[in-house]
């Protein structure tokens, strides 16, 4: 009789969302795992300097910050979950400051590289695959802080709330996979690829 | 031979495809480059090989179009059909099962016996004493080297025939300076890629003597079409004068000075060599011998007066597209320098 | 909110402005409408692909011929490989899901209708910049020129040195707009499939259809960030002068090859398995049976999914691969025929025993059967690797992959339209004209593939734009070319069937053919909301159930 | 059915036709078209694109825009499907009832491996035999089945032949398992097809059909083996496995008596023809529902 009949159970929204976003999480990971298996294949096989341990340093500093993102922004959807948008606010802020010091870390790395030792796209196989691979992956940070600070701002303007938590979890969970990603990077490239 | 199932296949099989190639080309000379006509070792064995996975297969293709046939005609709806709903058969366990292990016993056959003939086919070095022979593709034409004795050619490989008591194999080595190309004379052996920045390789052992062609099986740019491969297979003793006259340096006659001088003033010697002149370009077709060579432009053409006024006119005549762009001579001056040329024996 | 008059957007509903009506057409997020719209463009691009063909087809006719020169040869075959994976073969099987697996599964829409539009659009300006490279890349000799690097676009002919000028680029880039799409609408069928399924409809209980392009698309979310990912390098190198396949620079050439035939293989299954869906779900209603095996079917294709993502270098046999690589591959691609032959025999096995009615849609997939079977052994031999050295890069491959391709995916979505044109359309198609069009197909697709086997076996190489006279080809090309004149009368039978009977087709009611999924138990037409209340289901085959009460399939699954 | 006959409802909310997809994608290729064209190409793909998907979220935050469709007017909407009870053929062997799984006795698949492993240890026993009569060495056999793989065993003499390999026993060994109890599966799933004289269809028409086919290609399959085979101790061994593999399967259950059905209803194949009621008969009637 009413409105409600009409309804199809799998109209919900959470499933599928979450299964949406899985699927685009597996075609990224092939996306990056291809990135990194050639980095893989390269490594060594650069004909001229610089070579790799000549002029990489460990990124301690912005790993530190990306990682510990993941754990704000988790504290983040669970304070929106539990209405409270205030805190939730907060811990996004923190995320969002934590990806940009990443950033920021990263174009220090690349401006070094460049001006002090000349190593650019097109130096050779090395500056190839480390430009495309860590540039792949900063893109992908940049878009995810793209998107929060959107959600920030609508949230700052009182639009967001626990109703939209799923949305936000699922903003989340990209954020992870970002971060799980630049573990699988740091792993090629700064340690096996010194 | 007992007339067993592979050897019916094989009757079979040869006389439809003698009948298809004869049809075709019942007057012309060149032996059309079927693998079913193998002259040399690896092609033998591959066809070998062929026998065993088209009898296989071919018995399937019977057996499965019998039953799609059978059914079809079978279980057709009737002409006096009451309209009822035949019986609903969800499965057979068992007859799913024989269907799943007897092809993996095919394949399992299959696979066992490829590996075999992989392991046989397939050498990285060459065995001491083969004749080795440097290939390298070019758009559109093939470069031939023998380190051995030194001597360059171009699109036509000579080679040396094993008798039945052994003899020389000859194994390639394979660069491109370009693009990938792939080496191929079926009747010789199957084909391997050339692959810029990296070696492969490949094997021959004609065991008669004559002209084998193919052509570059790789999509390679605009005159893919036009890479024609030549190989020549000489008994060694002939193999042996064929090498001498190569290793010769170009024939200096003075008739012809005027177009040897018009060729060497020519940009034609940044792009090819002749030995003992100053042309020593790399990016065409050793011309030290030209004359030696049945055709030009890679096989498409024979090497006649006619063809090479053509040729060195425009290339774009015969080879749309060709790397060798045309100089701008004049007719005269074509004329001799082709009088030239054709003195390089 | 306003309550709008479900005929008003139906399909072929009430008489509109044409410009009502295009905007409609635009602006709509329903799947059947978005799914027509899929299938429209896809046979667009189909009969651009077949006249490139068959301008090729005329060349090769002849030996030495100088009909077209090879640069506008080389383009042809480049765009007609392109336009028929990319524009007609993916767009087609993601538009009949489209339309279909919703109604299948009691659903109003996909997961994300929005997203599903989107996805199309992308598809289809993506194929609009491919062919404005005609006019729009300026290549080494002036304006207009289309990609010429072949399909697979084997790098290091695809770099700046060997490829001057922007023609490469825009395959590229058509290519990646419209894998984005292919993306997307493949992830929306995933979510569609996992999470909304009616009531009673558990996984095991999905028809077949459903099953597959649930593989299907796992695999195209899988494997097209790969050919992706390659793409991005290749426009990396020609853009930023990277070097990922700069063989000067220690790159590799064969490192494309193992990027793109990743992706490529499995492709060639994202596109086959559609074609064993359409037969999954049209031989047993002409057979009158359930279909044979069904869980055996299930493992057979999730089988054929998982095999097909190791299987990639049997390519690359003939690149110089280790003898343990060659080993393995020639290995793994074999084992391939075991679950494609568990379907073969189980097709087999649901048309034994049962009573065939020889409609349209049904003789389709009996002479799919036929031909696939001699596709899937050729592909056997070819898997062979010493016997691909010989084989590989021949017309033998392109007589296989046509055989597969036309003889297989081409015949089953012939059966497929056949079989749904009635429920998206309200009409059926005219079964006298449905049979000239299948004898033509079945006489030109035997003339013209058939003999290319053997101009394979000869020794003939792909894509050469003409070959000597004196190498015995030439009679067996002319026959070729023959057959894709009986080809183009059965393609062009078929559009004036389908221009007929949209007006004057027998009126088809809900279920023309008996049929048991649940898409049949909606009006032909179906509104746009699919059902009035969702339905419910207790086994795979609800319309049998409530048909024959008596005996329902639930007991037996 | 309950679902077929709606309640009446006032309408469905569906998702509102929008045009920001359109203009989405239009963006975005435009941006790719820009690399390839003019910047400015880009940087008006660009825009629209940006445009386009905030106005697209505005359409959808907080929650998608819907519309609401009005439900056909009854006599438009599908007609219930309706019943036909009793129009399925049925089954007359095995159980009773419409459709069976058929064929009803088959044997456990456990009891092919068994049988595969017990036939290959006899067919073992037989080639072992027959490389000590011959060669006085038990190696010989083994090391000919592996040169099926091994190519230098395919030109080795006969002393070589004769030592143990360890390579070559490992590869027949593995060989002769495998295939041997896919064999014995096969065994087990169509012996039943063959009711009448199991272990003699097993044991010796199989072994003979099979060493048949082993005839016509072993010079392919195996040069090695070709050239030196003894055919009658090769179909001695395959009668041996196919003896041994046979009467141990047909003992572990008794397989009924089916050999009146045709083939395919003994594969399981199909279900019709069962019924014997001749075509004069009235067709017979389902169980009332
Ligand atoms: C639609 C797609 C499609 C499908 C389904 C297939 C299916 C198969 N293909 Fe094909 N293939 C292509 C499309 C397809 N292919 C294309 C487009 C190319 C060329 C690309 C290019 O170069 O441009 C190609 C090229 C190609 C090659 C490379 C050739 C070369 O370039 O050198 C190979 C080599 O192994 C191959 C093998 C196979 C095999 C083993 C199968 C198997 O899946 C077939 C399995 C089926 C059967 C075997 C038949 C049924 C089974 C039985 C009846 C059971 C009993 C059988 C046995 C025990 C053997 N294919
Ligand atoms: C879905 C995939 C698909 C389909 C359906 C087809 C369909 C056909 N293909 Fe294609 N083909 C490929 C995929 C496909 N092909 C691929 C991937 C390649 C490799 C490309 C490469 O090497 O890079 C290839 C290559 C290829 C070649 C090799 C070219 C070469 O190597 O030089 C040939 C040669 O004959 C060929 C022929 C045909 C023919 C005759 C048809 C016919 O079935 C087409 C029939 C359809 C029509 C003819 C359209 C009907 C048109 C009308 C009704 C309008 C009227 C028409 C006219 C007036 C002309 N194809
Ligand atoms: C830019 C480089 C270039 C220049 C300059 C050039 N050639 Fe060539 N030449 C080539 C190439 C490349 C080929 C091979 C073309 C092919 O077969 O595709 C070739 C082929 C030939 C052949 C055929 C050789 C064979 O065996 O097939 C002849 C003869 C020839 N050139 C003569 C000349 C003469 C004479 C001149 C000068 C008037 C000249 N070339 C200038 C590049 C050049
Ligand atoms: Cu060289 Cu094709
Ligand atoms: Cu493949």
């Amino acid at each position: 009789m009413t409105a409600q009949t009409t309804v199809a159970p799998g109209f919900s929204k959470s499933p599928k969302g979450r299964v949406g976003m899985l699927g685009m999480i597996a075609s990224e990971s092939t996306f990056f795992g291809c990135f990194l298996v050639v980095y893989l294949f390269y490594i060594g096989r650069s004909l001229n300097g610089p070579y790799p341990g000549e002029v990489l340093e460990l990124p301690i500093a912005a790993t530190v910050c990306l990682l510990s993102s993941s754990i704000t922004i988790w504290l983040a959807t669970r304070a929106l979950s539990r209405d409270r948008t205030n805190v939730f606010g907060l811990w996004f802020l923190a995320t969002i400051v934590l990806g940009a010091l990443f950033l920021v870390a990263t174009a220090q790395e690349w401006s070094g590289l460049i001006y002090e030792h000349g190593l650019t796209i097109r130096t050779n196989l090395f500056g190839t695959t480390f430009y495309s691979l860590v540039g792949a992956h900063a893109a992908h940070v940049t878009i995810g802080i793209v998107l929060m600070t959107l959600v920030l701002v609508l949230s700052l303007l009182g639009y967001v709330h626990v109703r939209d938590s799923e949305r936000v979890e699922m903003l989340s969970w990209y954020w992870h996979f970002v971060d799980a990603v630049w573990i699988a990077v740091f792993t090629v490239v700064y340690v096996v690829g010194r | 031979m007992p007339l067993t199932l592979v050897t019916l296949v094989r009757l079979v099989a040869v006389v439809l495809l003698a009948g298809a190639a004869g049809a075709a080309s019942a007057a012309e000379s060149i032996q059309p480059p079927s693998m079913f006509s193998p002259v040399s070792t690896p092609a033998a064995e591959i066809l070998e090989l062929s026998w065993l996975v088209i009898g296989i297969t071919g018995a399937i293709f019977v057996v499965v179009e019998t039953l799609l046939l059978v059914g079809i005609v079978r279980y057709r709806r009737g002409r006096k059909d009451d309209g009822r709903e035949p019986a609903q058969v969800y499965a057979s366990g068992p007859i799913e099962m024989a269907w799943t292990i007897v092809p993996i016993i095919i394949v399992a056959v299959l696979f066992l016996v490829t590996t075999r003939s992989i392991a046989t086919l397939q050498k990285d070095s060459a065995p001491p004493g083969w004749l080795d022979v440097t290939l390298v593709g070019h758009q559109w034409w093939w470069e031939f080297r023998y380190p051995e004795y030194g001597i360059t050619t171009a699109n036509e490989l000579h080679v040396p025939t094993s008798g039945p008591g052994g003899g020389r194999p000859t194994f390639l080595t394979l660069h491109s300076a370009d693009v990938i190309h792939s080496f191929w004379i079926p009747q010789l052996a199957g084909k391997t890629d050339v692959i810029p920045n990296r070696e492969n390789h490949m094997w021959i052992e004609p065991r008669e003597s004559g002209l084998f062609v193919g052509q570059c099986a790789e999509y390679c740019g605009t005159q893919h079409a036009n890479m024609l491969i030549r190989v020549i297979a000489h008994p060694p003793e002939e193999f042996e004068a064929w090498v001498q006259s190569q290793q010769q340096d170009a024939v200096d006659d003075p008739e012809v000075r005027a177009g040897r001088n018009r060729f060497l003033s020519t940009a034609c010697v940044n792009c090819h060599r002749v030995t003992g002149t100053r042309a020593d370009g790399s990016f065409g077709p050793d011309l030290t011998h030209l004359m030696s060579r049945a055709t030009i432009g890679a096989g498409i053409v024979a090497n006649n007066r006619e063809n090479l006024i053509a040729w060195v006119k425009d290339p774009d005549h015969f080879k749309p597209g060709a790397l060798m762009p045309a100089m701008g001579l004049g007719d005269p001056e074509v004329e001799r320098v082709a009088d030239y040329l054709l003195t390089l024996q | 909110m306003t309550v709008i008059d479900s005929e008003a957007v139906a399909i072929g509903g009430v008489r509109q402005g044409w410009l009502d009506a295009l905007h409609g057409w635009v602006t709509t997020v329903d799947h059947k409408r978005i799914g027509i719209l899929y299938v429209g463009s896809a046979l667009f691009f189909m009969v651009i692909g077949g006249v490139e063909i068959s301008i090729i087809r005329l060349q090769l006719a002849q030996a030495e011929a100088h009909l077209i020169s090879p640069q506008t040869f080389n383009r042809l075959f480049t765009m007609h490989g392109t336009t028929m994976i990319f524009l007609f073969g993916m767009p087609m099987l993601f538009g009949i899901a489209n339309f279909v697996i919703p109604l299948m599964l009691g659903a109003r829409d996909l997961a994300f209708p929005r997203l599903n539009a989107f996805g199309f659009w992308l598809f289809l300006f993506g194929g609009f910049l491919l062919y404005y490279s005609y006019l729009g890349a300026e290549g080494l000799y002036g304006a207009g020129s289309a990609p010429d690097i072949g399909w697979f676009a084997y790098a290091p002919l695809t770099s700046k040195t060997f490829s001057p000028g922007n023609s490469t680029d825009y395959w590229i880039l058509a290519i990646l707009v419209s894998g984005f799409g292919s993306m997307l609408t493949s992830v929306n069928l995933i979510a569609t499939t996992l999470t909304m399924r009616c009531k009673g409809m558990t996984l095991m209980r999905m028809p077949m259809m459903v099953w597959i392009m649930l593989v299907v698309s796992v695999l195209v979310v899988l494997v097209i960030p790969p050919l992706t990912a390659a793409q991005v390098m290749l426009l990396l190198d020609r853009f930023l002068g990277a070097h990922f396949f700069d063989a000067q620079a220690g790159g590799s050439a064969l490192l494309w090859q193992h990027l793109f035939w990743f992706f490529g293989h499995p492709e060639v299954y994202i596109l086959m398995l559609p074609g064993f869906a359409y037969a999954s779900e049209i031989i047993p209603v002409f057979s009158r049976k359930v279909l044979f095996g069904y869980p055996a079917m299930v493992a057979a294709t999730v089988g054929i999914g998982v095999l097909s993502l190791g299987v990639w270098a049997h390519h690359m046999f003939a690149v110089g691969l280790s003898r343990d690589l060659n080993i393995f591959f020639t290995g793994s691609t074999l084992l391939v025929a075991v679950p494609t032959g568990i379907k073969i025999f189980n097709w087999l096995g649901t048309i034994y025993g049962g009573k065939i009615r020889f409609d349209t849609p049904m003789l389709f997939c009996l002479a799919f059967l036929a031909q696939f079977v001699v596709a899937g052994l050729t592909g056997v031999i070819l898997a062979i690797a010493p016997l691909d050295w010989q084989l590989s890069d021949s017309y033998f491959v392109v007589a296989h992959f046509h055989y597969v391709i036309v003889g297989g995916l081409l015949f089953t979505i012939f059966g497929a339209i056949y079989y749904w044109f009635p429920k998206v359309t309200g009409r059926r198609l005219s079964e006298t004209l449905g049979r000239w069009n299948f004898w033509l197909l079945v006489i030109g697709f035997q003339i013209t593939f058939t003999t290319m086997h053997v101009q394979g076996l000869l020794g003939m190489p792909r894509r050469i734009y003409t070959y000597p006279a004196d190498r015995g080809w030439e009679i067996w090309n002319q026959a070729t070319s023959v057959g894709v004149v009986f080809q183009i009368a059965a393609v062009a039978i078929f559009a004036f069937n389908v221009w007929r009977s949209l007006r004057k087709g027998q009126i088809a009611g809900d279920d023309p053919w008996d049929a048991w999924t649940l898409e049949w138990s909606t009006t032909s037409p179906p509104p746009s909301y699919n059902f009035e209340t969702i339905p419910e289901v207790q086994s795979r085959r609800p319309l049998w159930d409530l048909k024959h009460p008596d005996d329902p399939d639930g007991i037996h699954e | 059915m309950s679902w077929q006959d709606p309640e009446r409802v006032e309408g469905i909310d569906l998702p509102a036709p929008t045009h920001w997809p359109i203009v989405t994608a239009f963006g975005v290729t435009l941006t790719f078209a820009g690399l390839v064209t003019s910047g400015l190409v880009t940087c008006v793909g660009f825009v629209t694109a940006i445009v386009a998907v905030v106005g697209w979220w505005r359409e959808t935050l907080p929650e998608p825009r819907e519309e609401r469709i009005a439900l056909r007017p009854p006599e438009q909407r599908a007609h219930a499907v309706v019943p036909v009870p009793g129009a399925v053929e049925h089954l007359t062997v095995g159980e009773a009832g419409h459709r069976v799984r058929i064929p009803v006795d088959i044997h456990r698949y456990s009891a092919g491996i068994r049988g595969g492993l017990v036939g290959a240890a006899a067919m073992a026993v037989v080639a072992v035999a027959y490389g000590l009569i011959a060669y006085a060495s038990p190696w010989v056999p083994i090391n000919l089945l592996a040169a099926m793989v091994i190519p230098s065993l395919a030109h080795a003499d006969p002393a070589e032949l004769s030592r143990f390999l360890p390579a070559a026993f490992g590869l027949a060994a593995v060989i002769h398992l495998g295939i041997s109890i896919l064999v014995g599966l096969i065994y087990a799933a169509i012996l039943p097809m063959f009711p009448r004289r199991p272990v003699l269809v097993g044991g010796l028409v199989f072994p003979l059909l099979w060493s048949a086919v082993v005839w016509s290609s072993l010079g392919i399959l195996n040069p090695a083996l070709n050239e030196r085979i003894d055919w009658v101790w090769f179909v001695a061994s395959q009668f041996a496995f196919g003896l041994a593999a046979g009467f141990v399967i047909s003992r572990t259950e008794r397989v009924e008596t089916l050999q009146t059905w045709p083939l395919a209803v003994r594969a399981g194949l199909e279900g019709t023809g069962l019924d014997r009621s001749g075509p004069d008969d009235p067709p017979r009637e389902g169980p009332e529902a």
